[in-house]
């Protein structure tokens, strides 16, 4: 089941990478993707480290939505900083709990935080990611915490 | 055709600009970014150019892999360039003669994208017209890379990869035996 | 409108470069190399568009791989070997301070 | 030209002209700002707006086509790799020792000290 999800998207990467629709070029990719397949299932079965997208498509949609007019504010606030003549920074690293579950909802949540300028996550730690700010304010943390409960609401089960 | 000169002029100042400070920096890490840069630079060149292909191995060889490799080099040596001890007018006048007769020699060579160039008179044109048909793949230099000059390119790729598994040895060989010595014998990440 | 993105790029590409030379610092730098990618795999791309040919995306998407590679690489060696013994972490003298 | 396709095209010029801006305003700030801390996150307009947006012209001008495919690829890929990076530098240089000034009446958070041996999670 695992292993054919990935056949159809690699077949798919392949034939729109390549753009040429021929029986030998198509023949091509379909071996290449066997062979990839192969030494995936290979390497599953020697370490089975495997990520699962535990997420729910319909509200991670809405979410990214969301992330973009944040990542556009965020943009706005740190162009003003480096266009303004006295460039008004306050630096601060401070610590940012996370609430997600899966290991997915915490790389989302972190490059998050890093995606929109102005805040970086420099450090995870248990519990808690270290974020540096550029110019913080106090609100800051509760915008954070805002963002962190809008990606665990994301999370459709519970796994470490 | 005034912004191709444009930009290849840019690119070129930026590329003697990123040289010449390759050249003055003593900080050995610092060469090592600079050089990175040097290959982005020349590889967008190659791609202004045409060369597609050529741009893709610098990409792979250039940015990627030399990158890694002068790293670890410099693991194993010191982190500052020492003074040369020689005068640096000598190597100049060897340089400045070295390149002028370059220069002096692609006065005879033909003009970019020339069709009476001796590269585009011999067997070229038959390559091009009847590769389609012999081949089925739809990138020329694909296709004679891979065919007409199939045995040429497997001696190459060999040479290659030879070379790559040999450095690759001689690193991680040096590593384990410089990790030897301390506490750590077992385990080797 | 691509002349213009080609004009932005090119300034850009000489404040990092300005910015690469200057470190101070050796992340400093870092941070200037892995911007010159992310311009340089704009460049690819606008490039492309500019001389009606579009088919070099397929270089600027191994730039975009190749980059990456090669900061995790870069850091990674910080990394470890900070970790790996105390002793050999860069002083600050090294560092560029 | 149809109405639409003049919409289409200002609407690229837009996203282009507005990318290349912010491609340069990240640049201005990894020179203006005055430490290492800062200038990340001047470098982190580039990555993020000025491609966002780059990206989105372009496609707007490529059209439902196999190339506008390739570039989301790009976009995409970029999205995921870009704040990847810019973590990695930062944490490297956290990690080597390297701490962010404070601005006046803030106490920063000090990172945990690093275990010795076989804590690589990198």
């Amino acid at each position: 089941m695992r292993n054919i999800g990935i056949a159809i998207v690699f077949f798919a990467l392949w034939l729109l990478m390549s753009g040429i629709f021929e029986p030998f070029i198509i023949g091509l990719g379909a071996a290449s993707v066997l062979l990839t397949l192969f030494i995936t299932s290979r390497m599953d079965a020697q370490d089975g480290d495997r990520v699962d997208l535990l997420l729910a498509p319909v509200k991670y949609t809405k979410y990214l939505a969301w992330l973009m007019l944040e990542i556009a504010r965020a943009n706005w606030a740190v162009t003003k900083i480096i266009l303004a003549r006295d460039m008004p920074i306050r630096q601060h690293l401070f610590k940012t709990p996370y609430t997600q579950k899966t290991d997915v909802g915490q790389v989302i949540f972190a490059n998050s935080i890093t995606l929109t300028p102005g805040t970086i996550t420099v450090e995870t730690e248990d519990g808690h990611f270290l974020v540096h700010a550029v110019s913080y304010s106090e609100d800051d943390p509760d915008a954070l915490a805002d963002m962190d409960a809008r990606i665990t609401a994301c999370e459709t089960a519970g796994g470490a | 055709m005034m912004l191709d000169l444009f930009i290849d002029l840019s690119l070129f100042t930026m590329l003697v600009a990123t040289g010449i400070a390759i050249v003055k920096m003593r900080r050995l890490f610092g060469v090592t970014m600079m050089a990175g840069v040097f290959s982005l630079l020349s590889a967008m060149l190659l791609v202004t150019l045409d060369a597609v292909d050529v741009a893709f191995t610098e990409a792979a060889v250039g940015a990627g892999i030399s990158t890694v490799l002068m790293l670890s080099t410099l693991t194993l040596t010191s982190r500052i360039e020492k003074k040369p001890v020689h005068t640096p007018w000598i190597p100049l006048l060897v340089v400045t003669v070295t390149g002028a007769a370059i220069i002096y020699g692609t006065l005879d060579m033909p003009h970019f994208g020339d069709a009476n160039a001796p590269a585009q008179v011999g067997v070229a044109a038959q390559y091009m017209e009847r590769g389609p048909e012999d081949m089925d793949i739809p990138n020329v230099v694909t296709y004679i890379l891979a065919s007409y000059r199939g045995y040429d390119t497997m001696g190459e790729t060999a040479v290659v990869f030879t070379a790559g598994v040999g450095v690759l040895m001689l690193i991680s060989g040096l590593r384990r035996r410089r990790r030897k010595h301390p506490k750590d014998e077992g385990e080797v990440g | 409108m691509f002349v213009f993105a080609i004009f932005a790029l090119f300034i850009a590409m000489v404040l990092v470069l300005v910015r690469l030379y200057a470190g101070p610092t050796l992340y400093d730098r870092v941070l200037a190399v892995n911007s010159f990618g992310t311009h340089t795999v704009l460049f690819i791309g606008v490039i492309g568009f500019l001389t009606g040919r579009p088919d070099f995306l397929d270089i600027a998407l191994l730039y975009a791989l190749i980059n990456f590679v090669g900061t995790i690489a870069i850091l990674k060696y910080f990394r470890y070997r900070a970790i790996g013994d105390v002793h050999q972490r860069p002083t600050d003298r090294e560092i560029g301070h | 030209m149809s109405a639409l396709e003049i919409i289409i095209n200002l609407l690229s010029w837009f996203f282009i002209v507005s990318g290349s801006v912010f491609v340069v305003i990240g640049a201005v700030g990894t020179i203006r700002f005055p430490d290492f801390w800062s200038r990340l996150h001047a470098a982190s307009i580039t990555d993020s707006a000025g491609m966002i947006l780059l990206v989105i012209g372009m496609c707007l001008q490529a059209g439902p086509t196999l190339v506008t495919v390739k570039l989301l690829i790009i976009g995409v890929f970029l999205f995921i790799t870009g704040p990847t990076s810019t973590h990695a530098v930062a944490n490297a240089a956290l990690v080597t020792g390297l701490r962010p000034p404070e601005a006046e009446g803030l106490i920063g958070a000090e990172p945990e000290p690093i275990k010795p041996e076989g804590d690589d999670d990198a």
